[in-house]
């Protein structure tokens, strides 16, 4: 990962401009639109509130300023300020009253302006959402969705405390679940299952793709909570990876495609409960793994992943596991630290490479 | 607030009654080794969650903490239900999942019990919220001890309920510890009902041994709440009796001092109130006392013989 | 307070024209693309940072925010050192791992901008209590905005800090705005400094916009923290002339309303009471400004043609 | 984990006369006397207390009361209240005061209750102390300990928020090291270290291991942080654990003796940074690898020490790894069904006997 080389099969890794055919979800002939991720989230919000008047949003400055990326922008005006509602600073209480309102019958959707703020709202996540319907036998239910922009390198060196990725913190307490879309189409279909799930579901969105691209169909659909999803198949080698990262590992399918490797990638956009049957089959398929996620590398998302498949596939294992993840180190502000923070297109090549080598 | 009927205040008399009477049994069944977990008495405090809880309609929701027996019980609460909870039964009010800490009992009202001090009280507020925006008067009203106000969840939510003009009356039960502190050695006002006055919203001291005094106040918040004119800071003055759970050894105060507290038992004062005014006769508070005492008796027994959740269903409740 | 010499005047001067002239820096590199990150401008809010740091010493401590450029400055830091943190630089004061909102300068007292909102209040509150502990008579300062008052952490330390009466002076500057929501929409009180009240401490509200009122409020605030007596709350009352961020499109405000309160500039409404009590006249403070705007073009030289760091480096300062 | 037998092979694994001879630390011949972990942990405190005046304990009700575990008892009346702090309920306040007061040069040690209302201080452990070294270039040092009782099952059934175990939310964060002391041994000698390290240290204490007793020296010694302790060496089986779980290991290690079954148990101390080359080594030496945590199963530990044994050791496995962990639910308060939560002696008899059949 700290390869002088890392950069040089860039495809342009962390920039809007990642061609957006890598990924296309929608079959031709069905009636389909080009959408940012931001578009298709904030349609996705729209799209539920018209729907059901229990849906309503809460967060700071999600009214007329649109959040911190400007996800929300137009849905004031639309929906008015019940029902967009801006926040004081408190995040341990915009879900606590998230909670509290959810146990009277609405369906709120709170947003946190980054993932890592969310340390201030651990209490009400994990000990009162998460635990709240078994905790009463049943009795409570907490339907709401917690919306929170995560990850790293937008070419902006936000340092250290605005760039972290911690889907591990919600993914390891049971009662959770937990959503990382990499696509526009994926973040549409996944946002409106959360709304509509009886369960605390935490929807991390990464901001590098809020600008990214892709068909979004003009019909109304929902897509299965609980799946991995498998962006393509191959036959030598599987990556599991999840949002941005999932982005690398189809460049980098393509890349080889001419190499005559034939790379199955795994996009874990539920990352819990976690779907251990697709990431089992697929390394039983290819027998060769490489597990990618941008979240620091120690008790990341890639040692459950790898985990899983030993569980589900040791057999059929050509080669050790690989992994790629986030540099184990607070994200620093300068360029040239903050590069090398985060697996690269390159780091991929590399570690495929080892696979089909070993 | 007009008068209130002999049938009320018999019902306050009633429940409060009930809460001694729940306390000591449970206390008892805890001593004997009977249930696992831990109890944290009301007892002493049957004033203040009567007080408020009779001011509330059914479909008003409570938010309880660690040491809320006593408002699920004042909120209507079956006494059975919640003895087989502290049991651990399938026949309790959470299944037997929740135990003593986490009574909830959503068809009273009483909308669970959060054992992380502070918790229920940002939740409050959002079911106040979802009140408003569901068009219903309803209030929610979160519990939470001395102790609780030094959390950032007590201050968030003030400000937020304020600024919301929420249908909330946050009520402070001064028992004078947390755990084996003094309120004056971890709260930084000798009243905490002046905070009000930082979020621009009232702020009442009532003397929590008193259930009429506590009663009046609450019903003028929830009046006011229920109008639409924002919350109100409660605080009622009462002192705990028992240490912090049954059994603990309460090395940082004297016998003394809670020997003088005990001569303020609520439940003995506002007997004298009823039969001074002609409320009830003595026989009638005692019959009371003893069909509560019966009651819990019974309730012990219904827990005891109860089954326990079948080990088979210990998935179930993860997920709804 | 004895009265201030011209020395200590123009000093105060000086550090708010050095604030202005770095902020203006600042913003234009930002919108030349020669930085990355965010610059939050501290324009319109000299007099708070300065007045308060003007009446500390070097061995008193601030804690910052995401907008504390200023506060770095008032307290003595070197613009050029500040310059190239925000250029990511080695020879910045964080060897350019902390970037803009992170800008912390031990060596004259900054211990550091924590850019999660309120979460460097209770760091200052352990700063005093280590003074304390230390029999040290210095004092910590941590700075928050009006939007962060509403987080658990003010209370939480308002709260800690009255119990234990510790030398801490809490700074709000309420300058309106927290990005895009204005203060009473937020916060449930006009003047935040009422709420002191609830702790048993004094609370103070000051123009903001008067280096020197508030540098008397700050004296005194001082004084008192030092002798033992305790924490003040001290409410700077000015405005957020710029963007929340440079190049934000504020949606929410009317330029002219904007434009009213630019009218209120400190250093214009400083620089006419000196010129009017003889500490200065027009033309010396005309050279105070050109010295810091030259400064500056000076610290973005220095900035730019500083290397980066090493990213043989980057597993340094993990683990101490 | 669910099987009726589970209890079969216990040896009052959940109670206090577990035989402290399974696990010596002394050598025959150095002065040495029993005590509870509970004890050697008050020891430690108080000797650095004594050696160091910088050093001072804060938390709530750990004065006169003790603490909610009795730890601290005694040393009210020995340091005084400034030096033994009670606090109000503040937890993300407690936390950073301690790294105020580390910042001017104090060493400090805080008590969260239960790690389970960490929740509430997580943004101060993780996005504050955490990063402040690396996000001032240096400037600051943050050296504070935080004691925080875990784990479940203490035969008290405490429910959802007062029972789980938590190392993985800190040992993803860098810039905190995570120690879990399973002796009363590594309690005293760990702790020590934790006070003179210069790094913000997670201490976090298994609440059924308080009362487990062990022989701790006469004489002044500190362990090292960042090295996995090997317990027990064996050429068969490696068992991979931490906390409590290292007395189910070592008991079962102890029964399998007479069966011919050799197990190596590597006890993870140190959580983080993760001693890699221990498990490595040890993985390499048997083949056969069972990883046992409490923590609950998904992103839960397991998974990244299987991970890093795949890194280490794949080509040396034997079977694949093997896995026990914390049922994936919130804690249930009624026995019948807190039973199970837990992998157990007989569930590591279990994953032994499945690793020597494989
Ligand atoms: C956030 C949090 N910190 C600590 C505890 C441990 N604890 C349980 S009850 C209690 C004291 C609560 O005092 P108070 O709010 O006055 O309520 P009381 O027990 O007097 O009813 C403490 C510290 C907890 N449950 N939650
Ligand atoms: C806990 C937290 N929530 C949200 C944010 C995003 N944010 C950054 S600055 C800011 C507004 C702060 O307002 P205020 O305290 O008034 O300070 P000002 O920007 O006006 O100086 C917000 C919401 C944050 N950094 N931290
Ligand atoms: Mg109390
Ligand atoms: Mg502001």
């Amino acid at each position: 990962m700290t390869t002088p080389t890392r950069d040089a099969v860039s495809l342009g890794a962390k920039s809007p401009v990642m061609s957006s055919d890598l990924i296309v979800q929608v079959p031709a002939g069905t009636p389909a639109t080009e959408k940012t991720m931001a578009e298709a989230i904030r349609e996705a919000l729209a799209e539920e509130m018209e729907r059901d008047p229990r849906v309503f949003l809460l967060g700071e400055d999600i009214g007329k300023h649109g959040g911190a990326f400007g996800v929300t922008r137009t849905l004031f005006d639309r929906f008015g300020p019940e029902r967009v509602r801006n926040t004081p600073i408190s995040e341990n209480s915009i879900v606590g009253a998230a909670t509290g309102a959810a146990l009277v019958g609405m369906r709120p959707v709170a947003e946190i302006m980054f993932v890592d703020f969310s340390g201030l709202a651990m209490d009400q996540i994990a000990n009162q959402a998460a635990k709240l319907h078994l905790m009463t036998g049943g009795q409570a239910r907490v339907p709401w969705v917690l919306r929170m922009p995560q990850g790293g390198g937008a070419g902006k060196s936000t340092a250290a405390q605005h760039s972290q990725s911690l889907e591990v913190w919600y993914a390891h307490i049971p009662g959770l679940k937990v959503l990382l879309p990499s696509t526009p189409y994926d973040a549409k279909g996944l946002l409106k299952a959360a709304i509509r799930d009886d369960n605390p579901v935490i929807f991390l969105e990464h901001k590098l793709l809020y600008s990214f691209k892709g068909l979004v169909p003009e019909e109304e659909y929902v897509l299965p909570i609980g799946k991995c999803d498998v962006k393509r198949e191959g036959s030598d080698v599987t990556v599991v990876a999840s949002g941005y990262m999932v982005w690398h590992a189809m460049a980098v399918a393509q890349l080889l495609e001419p190499e005559g490797v034939s790379v199955e990638v795994v996009d874990v956009r539920t990352v819990s409960p976690l779907d251990e049957e697709t990431i089992g089959a697929s390394t039983r398929k290819t027998g060769r793994l490489l597990v990618v996620a941008e979240a620091s590398r120690s008790y990341g998302p890639t040692g459950e992943w790898a985990m899983v498949a030993m569980e589900q596939a040791f057999d059929y294992l050509k080669a050790p596991i690989q992994r790629l993840a986030g540099r184990f180190s607070p994200v620093p502000f300068a360029d040239s630290l903050e590069n090398g923070m985060w697996p690269t297109t390159a780091d991929v090549v590399g570690a495929i490479h080892n696979l089909m080598q070993y | 607030m007009e008068s209130l009927t002999t049938e009320f205040k018999l019902e306050m008399y009633r429940r409060m009654v009930r809460i001694r009477e729940f306390e000591l049994a449970a206390m008892d069944v805890f001593k004997r080794g009977l249930i696992k977990g831990t109890v944290h008495p009301y007892i002493g405090q049957e004033a203040s969650g009567v007080g408020v809880c009779m001011a509330l309609r059914p479909d008003d929701l409570i938010a309880g903490t660690h040491r809320s027996h006593g408002h699920n019980i004042a909120k209507g609460a079956d006494p059975a239900r919640m003895m087989a909870e502290i049991f651990g039964k399938e026949a309790g009010y959470c299944r037997g999942r929740g135990g003593s800490m986490h009574i909830a009992a959503f068809d009273t009202g009483s909308l669970g019990a959060l054992a992380v001090v502070g918790s229920g009280i940002p939740i409050a507020v959002g079911a106040a919220l979802g009140f408003r925006m569901q068009g219903k008067d309803s209030v929610a009203v979160p519990f939470t001890g001395d102790g609780g106000t030094s959390t950032g969840n007590f201050h968030e939510s003030l400000n937020m309920a304020a600024i919301w003009k929420l249908p909330v009356i946050f009520v402070v039960e001064n028992n004078k510890y947390a755990v084996s502190t003094y309120y004056r050695d971890a709260v930084s006002t000798d009243d905490l009902s002046v905070r009000a006055a930082g979020y621009g919203i009232p702020g009442v001291n009532v003397d929590g041994f008193d259930v009429l005094a506590v009663y009046a106040a609450a019903h003028e918040a929830v009046a006011r709440a229920r109008r639409g004119d924002g919350p109100t800071l409660l605080v009622t003055e009462s002192y705990r009796i028992e240490g912090h759970y049954a059994g603990e050894p309460e090395v940082y105060r004297s016998r003394e001092e809670v020997n003088a507290q005990r001569q303020k038992d609520p439940i003995v004062r506002f007997a004298e109130v009823l039969t001074s005014d002609g409320t009830a006769t003595p026989e009638e508070l005692q019959e009371i006392q003893s069909a509560e005492a019966a009651r819990m008796v019974a309730a012990v027994e219904f827990a005891r013989s109860a089954p326990m959740p079948d080990p088979a269903t210990a998935m179930d409740y993860i997920y709804a």
